[in-house]
């Protein structure tokens, strides 16, 4: 049993599952659809290299600080969505993978072109976790984030956050500050996302510029909505299928992206509500198999 | 008492004057109408007051308060809320939720957003069943007909606890019999403490409903008064009613 | 002109139409009316093409068109107020009035009328749509589908956000038309009072099926429709 | 016993699609030939490869997946310094050894004693091309244009460092991104400094759209290139263009030594094109791996030491490799210029203060 | 003259950026879709016109006239074969569609013709430009010929003919549009063929430019491209080739001072984000 390797991509797609459920609030929920969620993920892993590399703090003493961090930076970044909406938005989003990018390379604070290496294993109880530890604790980030975004998904910010999504002028007259709440929106997203950061970051060791370009972007948007856009099930279980996928795919080896760049295609051409989302084959076959009539459902999904 | 003034309420779009001076004035209680032939300026009055547009010139006061140029949540939260003349229902929700996205106003200020929304579902019934939707509610928006998502937007502005409540023609696409209910509906939220404004097109509510009806014509007050009043006013027939209207139909 | 038999169009699983019969003579105003969601705009939307049928017949002028796609019916002679106007809201008034003559060639003359009709629009022929008043929009789609000169007009809710002293004189304009042109109108309308006071016959829709049809007076007479729909 | 496996991670999809697809060629061929020879000791090699789509989080689970599902004895990686470096960590740490075929980052070979390199680092480059530059070919104006990534910067840190010892002057310095293909606005530039050398650090094709546009200019000045350069693809997209300009690399051509000619004939058999020095690095690896594994059998410290320990390679393309100092391995700097529409050679440097990296 | 020089730059930088984004502009406007598969039909028509000059002829003409009509329908293709499918979805799903048929054409195309980067043999048969102040190469002339030529066709079908009026209606409102006897189908599908074939033009013209095509060469392009119409305000043809203009000077200009290091594409981003401060709707597009 290759264990490490399994653990290995679980903890990536741990990762990743972090990162779906994150843009679920800004995109599943707000509406605000992001193409440049790498920018928040890149922010998480270079606070975190940087405060125990540079300022030898340890894992847990900057995660909070990477938390903080990326909250206000998700602040920062989120400004432009009070002036630019829909598809201005983003191709703004878009933008972000390319400036944050390049503002690592260009100051040498940040390791510029060369990264930043030799980030440590995170420790616990005085000894660095293994391979397995790491999956535990990865795990239990995983968890957290979907508890917390579960509760999150039954508050009225939520629903605020539903309601100018859809429909901003309205939402207004319902005394809903939208400029606030987009803010809210891109601050949570964003600080969920400095935590995949910085599991990626003490996973890996090292991080550099390229690691967190646009095609990363792409990748997240992709699972949440091939898992289910505004469901919490769906961005979970879409990090899960594209993340195994090109991995499942390695026998075909060449033809392994051809595939599953079709088959991502495919998947939501036939279920465009996502695999997992609202009305999907599954969902539906799984409520059929518990005979719930559709009001209730409707009740229960806010 | 007077709940609402504006005095000299001006709105310029490019060279068109939409709104041209108009001094309003609506009590506490009362139903106000506002008329006027398309395009007099009523739905951009409206839009004046809930904070959709800044006024070119003039002021806005509402219980004492000056509330020109406050963006359009502050102003729902001193208590004015509206409905829309196209309707805009958040057609992703059940009806049940978009009453709740209403009752929520006051949740959405300080830590209000990370509370749960769930122990509020009973009182976003109650008001469903006020407006007489409650065996809808957890149907999608998108799937009522236009006339009961009328009703959807004003089950919406009455969850926002309101003490004025601006009505931009709600008698439209409603029959005879169905504007008959929406009568009661409106005397019951005047009778429930609230004022009521609105604009609207369909005499036989208008006339029979209101107490005091402003007419603007081309941005301009043209006449006030009871109904009958304004009705026999020949300014307000030949602007609006046209002949052998007005009077024949209230 | 117009036959529909046993129409049936749902939405997903719900039928919002059960079995409607219904029929336009030539040079003939006919009014469907009926309480919020009867059916009517989904009648009208049907009959032009923007919702598919799931079963029943309808003959354009003897032909089967149930199957056309609407642009085909448009040309056939069919032209549509849709409910809420659905104007273009990005473009000109006078892109909308130009687009609604897409299919004619001369659309100069149509052009004059419907600015006879609406003054307003002229004054307006530049301003972006979006930014009209409800009432404006409605004049403008009424007058967008009068451009395409049509042989049949299906007009869902003429009387909504007009001011009372244009309802009586569009549909006037409509009778005039008749009378000039032969042209055949079909309306769905809350309205009744003013609907049945100009057309010649109708129908009354309940929950997707004609629940009764005659000519205006017996409807106007009818006890049931008067306390439901004519307020008395 | 079975077949030795020796794993391989490479960029296969992607955007390093072009090299990884020669890494993996020039692997193959490697492999192929020392099995036709009778294999290790009389065992068989077997080359495991994957593609990691030059990221550095695929690299590290194909690395795990390498040593412990088909239990390779060592890994080469044929990919990027990114990816490298992530799967270095993971092979130094499950005590398998690696080696790094042509990423160059300096902190790859700091990750442990188990990791090696046989592509020549970043210093020696821009140290031999220093030299070229000032002493060669007499530069005493000079434009540096880098490729803003690890390979481009710390090449030019160097070169940078021994022309202003060397007392020339920089009249021009600037970084671009990594696939820029627009260069004309800076040719401009540097065009008006006047240098009489431009040290652009480049891969190959960037390299083509710099050159070509650069004589586009009428820029006249020596272009001098690195290792980047050295496919037979930067002659073709450049045409013309490409004539005179002047590499430093470690593969030369016109080397009469057998297994040089051997693998150039093979890799222009088996890709489609010539071979380049992606390709020819990853060869070089799989030999340096086999030949350890040859001396020590699969004990990962005993093969470290026969690393270590070897001196005078000469079978090998990039090479011969003098020695294996700090995990990297020592070999003359070959200096080529393209004439005739081919590289040739035009200088070597044996000087031991040139190869040697810095600092060893 | 240095200045006139890096104006001559910036104008088919400028030029080749418009070019691009103008087919993109087209499609986008009609369905409002972001079709990202259109850098894919970009690379594709720098494929056709390399098996075509390897395989058919060498004549450069011939092969831009295959590639744009191979190109186009391609284009219909990806309309009719898949987002015809997704028009009452929401807007995201044929975005993440349009990036998957986009990551199975860089794909196919590296497993067809390889990973490596070609040359483009091919040569236009204009002279080079020499005067004292400048030099403009016959590939740029080429370029900056070829560009305005078919923007002014563009411009032309867009505001002289029924079909641009039919191509403003399906672009607000499809089903209205077929209610006014538009045919939408023949419409969007010639937009999308259009639109397309001017890809596939810039994909060409583009290969022989820089003289190599290339799997990812549609890479760039994906986003950049947008920028530009971003930039131009979504669906405007004339602010799409002021955008691609504005954008080649800003670069050049800035991608001329030594001192100054940030990326071709960051720049690109950070004007764009700038001007969405100041015109959320992009600099033509309605407020
Ligand atoms: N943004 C704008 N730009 C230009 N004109 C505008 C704009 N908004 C509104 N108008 C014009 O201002 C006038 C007043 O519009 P308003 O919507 O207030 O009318 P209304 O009285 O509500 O009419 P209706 O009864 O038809 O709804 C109209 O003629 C309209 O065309
Ligand atoms: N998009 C939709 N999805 C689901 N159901 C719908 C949809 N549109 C209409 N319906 C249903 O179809 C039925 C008929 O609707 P339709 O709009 O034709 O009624 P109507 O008579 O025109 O009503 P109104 O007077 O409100 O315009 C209604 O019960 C309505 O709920
Ligand atoms: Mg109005
Ligand atoms: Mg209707």
């Amino acid at each position: 049993m290759p264990i490490g390797y399994i653990l290995t991509v679980g903890t990536f797609t741990g990762i990743f599952m972090i990162l779906t459920v994150s843009l679920n609030v800004l995109t599943g929920y707000a509406k605000q659809v992001s193409l440049g969620h790498a920018a928040f993920f890149a922010i998480g892993a270079y606070a975190s290299a940087i405060l125990t590399v540079k300022f030898g703090l340890s894992f847990w003493a900057a995660l909070p600080c990477v938390v903080g961090i990326t909250t206000l930076v998700g602040v920062f970044l989120g400004l432009p969505s009070l002036r630019v909406s829909h598809d201005f938005l983003v191709l703004s989003t878009i933008g972000l993978n390319f400036i944050v990018g390049s503002v690592f390379r260009y100051f040498s604070f940040f390791g510029g072109s060369m990264g930043i290496v030799g980030i440590p294993m995170p420790e616990f109880f005085g000894h660095p976790l293994g391979t397995a530890g790491f999956f535990g604790l990865t795990l239990l980030f995983v968890i957290l984030t979907i508890l917390t975004s579960f509760y999150f998904s039954r508050t009225w910010g939520r629903l605020a956050m539903e309601a100018f999504g859809e429909d901003e002028v309205a939402a207004k007259a319902m005394g809903i500050n939208v400029a606030k709440f987009k803010i809210y929106a891109f601050a949570i997203s964003s600080a969920y996302a400095g935590i995949a950061g910085a599991l990626w970051a003490h996973y890996v060791g090292s991080v550099f510029p390229d690691n967190f370009g646009f095609d990363r972007s792409i990748d997240i948007l992709a699972m949440l909505v091939l898992g289910g856009m505004g469901t919490i099930r769906g961005a979970v279980f879409g990090a899960l299928v594209l993340q195994m996928l090109p991995e499942g795919l390695r026998v075909i080896q060449n033809y392994r992206m051809l595939v599953s760049g079709g088959i991502l295609a495919l998947m939501i051409l036939f279920q465009p509500m996502g695999l997992l989302g609202r009305g999907s084959f599954l969902v539906k076959g799984f409520e059929r198999l518990r005979g719930r009539l559709v009001s209730h459902e409707a009740e229960d999904m806010p | 008492m007077s709940l609402l003034v504006t005095e000299g309420l001006t709105k310029d779009f490019g060279g068109l004057r939409a709104v041209d001076g108009v001094n309003l004035v609506v009590g506490e209680g009362e139903i106000h109408g506002i008329i006027g032939p398309n395009g007099a300026g009523k739905t951009t009055v409206f839009n004046l007051i809930t904070g959709y547009l800044k006024p070119t010139r003039g002021k806005i006061h509402f219980r004492g308060r000056r509330i020109d140029g406050l963006e359009p949540h502050r102003v729902v939260s001193l208590g004015i809320a509206r409905t829309f003349q196209i309707v805009r229902p958040f057609t992703d929700l059940s009806v049940l939720q978009n009453v709740l996205v209403a009752w929520g106003h006051r949740n959405y200020y300080g830590l209000g957003p990370f509370k749960p929304f769930g122990p509020a579902k009973r009182k976003a019934l109650e008001i469903l069943e006020f407006v007489g939707l409650a065996e809808r509610a957890y149907v999608g928006a998108a799937a009522l007909p236009i006339g009961l998502q009328r009703r959807l937007e004003i089950a919406r502005a009455i969850a926002l606890e309101p003490k004025l409540v601006l009505l931009d023609e709600p008698a439209a696409g409603l029959t005879e019999e169905e504007i008959t209910r929406l009568k009661e509906l409106v005397l019951r939220i005047v009778a429930s403490g609230m004022t009521v404004a609105l604009v609207e097109h369909r005499m036989t509510f208008v006339m029979d409903i209101c107490q005091l009806i402003t007419v603007l014509d081309r941005g301009k007050v043209i006449a006030e008064g009871t109904p009958s009043q304004v009705a026999s006013d020949p300014e307000v027939i030949e602007a609006y009613l046209g002949a052998g209207e007005g009077e024949g139909d209230a | 002109m117009l036959e529909v038999e046993g129409l049936v169009v749902g939405y997903g699983k719900i039928a919002a139409l059960m079995g409607v019969d219904l029929e336009v003579g030539e040079g003939e105003l006919v009014a469907i009316i009926g309480a919020n969601g009867a059916g009517k705009s989904t009648i009208l939307a049907a009959i032009a093409g923007l919702r598919p049928v799931h079963g029943g017949a309808i003959r354009f002028r003897g032909r089967r068109i149930e199957g056309l796609p609407s642009w085909s019916r448009v040309r056939l002679g069919l032209a549509l107020v849709p409910e809420g106007g659905r104007v273009f809201p990005d473009l000109s008034v006078e892109k909308n009035l130009r687009l609604g003559a897409f299919t004619v060639r001369e659309p100069k003359q149509h052009l004059e009328l419907v600015f006879s009709l609406f003054p307003v629009l002229q004054e307006r022929r530049r301003q972006r749509v979006g930014t009209l008043s409800g009432g404006e929009r409605q004049m403008l789609a009424i007058g967008r589908a009068l451009m395409a000169d049509p042989q049949l007009l299906l007009v869902d809710e003429v009387s909504m956000g007009l001011m009372p002293k244009l309802v009586p004189e569009v549909l006037e304009t409509f009778r005039r038309l008749r009378d000039e042109r032969g042209m055949s109108v079909l309306l769905a309308e809350q309205n009744a009072r003013e609907a049945l006071a100009v057309v010649d016959r109708g129908y009354v829709l309940k929950n997707g099926q004609v629940a009764l049809h005659g000519s205006a007076e017996e409807l106007r007479a009818d006890p049931q429709v008067k306390q439901a729909y004519l307020g008395a | 016993e079975g077949n030795i496996k020796i794993g391989l991670f490479v960029p296969l999809t992607g955007f390093a699609a072009a090299d990884g697809h020669s890494a993996l060629v020039g692997a193959q061929i490697a492999v192929d030939l020392i099995n036709a020879a009778g294999g290790i000791n009389g065992r068989m090699v077997e080359l495991v490869y994957y593609d990691d789509a030059a990221r550095a989080d695929q690299a590290s689970a194909i690395a795990r997946k390498l040593i412990e599902q088909d239990q390779v004895v060592i890994g080469i990686s044929g990919s990027y310094s990114t990816p490298t470096r992530a799967a270095a960590a993971i092979f130094q740490q499950a005590g398998v050894p690696m080696i790094s075929a042509y990423a160059i980052h300096p902190s790859i070979i700091e990750t442990g004693h188990l990791i090696f390199r046989v592509g020549m680092g970043a210093p020696v480059e821009g140290i031999a091309g220093g030299h070229l530059a000032v002493e060669k070919l007499g530069a005493h104006r000079i434009a540096i244009l880098s490729m803003d990534n690890d390979f481009g910067v710390s090449l030019s840190e160097y070169f940078k460092q021994t022309v202003l010892g060397l007392g020339a002057e920089i009249v021009f310095e600037k970084r671009y991104s990594l696939g820029e293909s627009e260069f004309r606005e800076v040719l401009s530039s540097i065009r008006g400094a006047n240098p009489d050398l431009i040290w652009a650090t480049a891969y190959y094709a960037g390299a083509a759209n710099i050159v070509s546009q650069a004589r586009e200019l009428g820029i006249t000045a020596t272009i001098l290139g690195q290792e980047g350069y050295d496919s037979p693809k930067f002659i073709e997209l450049a045409g013309e263009a490409a004539e005179g300009v002047i590499i430093v690399t470690d593969l030369n051509r016109d080397s009469e030594r057998p297994v040089v000619q051997q693998f150039l004939a093979e890799f222009q058999a088996r890709a489609g094109i010539p071979a380049d020095m992606v390709g020819a690095s990853a060869f070089d690896a799989v030999k340096v791996a086999a030949y350890a594994l040859a001396q020590v059998g699969t004990d990962p410290e005993d093969i470290a030491a026969a690393i270590n320990g070897i001196r005078h390679m000469d079978d090998v393309v990039t090479g011969p490799f003098y020695a294996f100092l700090g995990r990297e391995a020592i070999r003359p700097v070959e200096v080529q210029i393209v004439q005739g529409g081919a590289f040739h050679f035009f200088h070597t440097y044996t000087d031991p203060t040139i190869i040697i990296p810095p600092g060893l | 003259m240095a200045v006139l020089q890096q104006l001559i730059f910036a104008l088919v930088l400028g030029a080749t950026y418009g070019l691009i984004a103008v087919g993109l502009t087209m499609v986008y406007g009609i369905l409002k879709i972001l079709h990202v598969a259109h850098a894919g039909i970009y690379a594709l028509g720098a494929y056709i016109a390399l098996s075509v000059l390897q395989h058919l002829t060498p004549n450069f003409w011939g092969a831009l006239a295959i590639a744009m009509l191979t190109t186009g329908l391609a284009g219909v293709l990806i309309y009719r074969g898949v987002y015809y499918y997704t028009l009452r979805r929401s807007r995201i799903v044929p975005l993440i569609v349009s990036i998957g048929i986009f990551t199975a054409m860089n794909e196919l195309f590296r497993l067809v013709a390889g990973p490596y980067q070609h040359s483009f043999p091919a040569k236009p048969g204009l002279p080079t430009l020499i005067t004292p102040y400048f030099v403009i190469t016959s590939k740029q002339l080429l370029i900056l010929i070829l560009t305005a030529a078919f923007l002014i066709a563009l411009y032309l079908i867009l505001n002289r003919t029924k079909v641009g009026l039919a191509w403003q209606a399906c672009s607000q409102d499809l089903e209205m549009a077929g209610a006014m006897g538009v045919n939408v189908d023949w419409a969007v599908a010639l937009n999308f063929f259009l639109g397309s074939a001017l890809a596939g033009a810039a994909g060409v013209l583009m290969a022989l430019y820089r003289n190599m095509v290339y799997p990812t060469m549609g890479h760039v392009v994906a986003y950049k491209a947008f920028v530009v119409v971003v930039l131009g305000g979504f669906g405007s043809v004339r602010g799409c080739i002021l955008a691609g203009l504005l954008l080649g000077v800003v670069e050049t200009f800035l991608g001329s001072l030594e001192w100054f290091e940030f990326p071709r594409d960051a720049i690109a981003f950070l004007v764009l984000i700038l001007v969405l401060m100041f015109r959320p709707k992009g600099l033509f597009g309605r407020l």
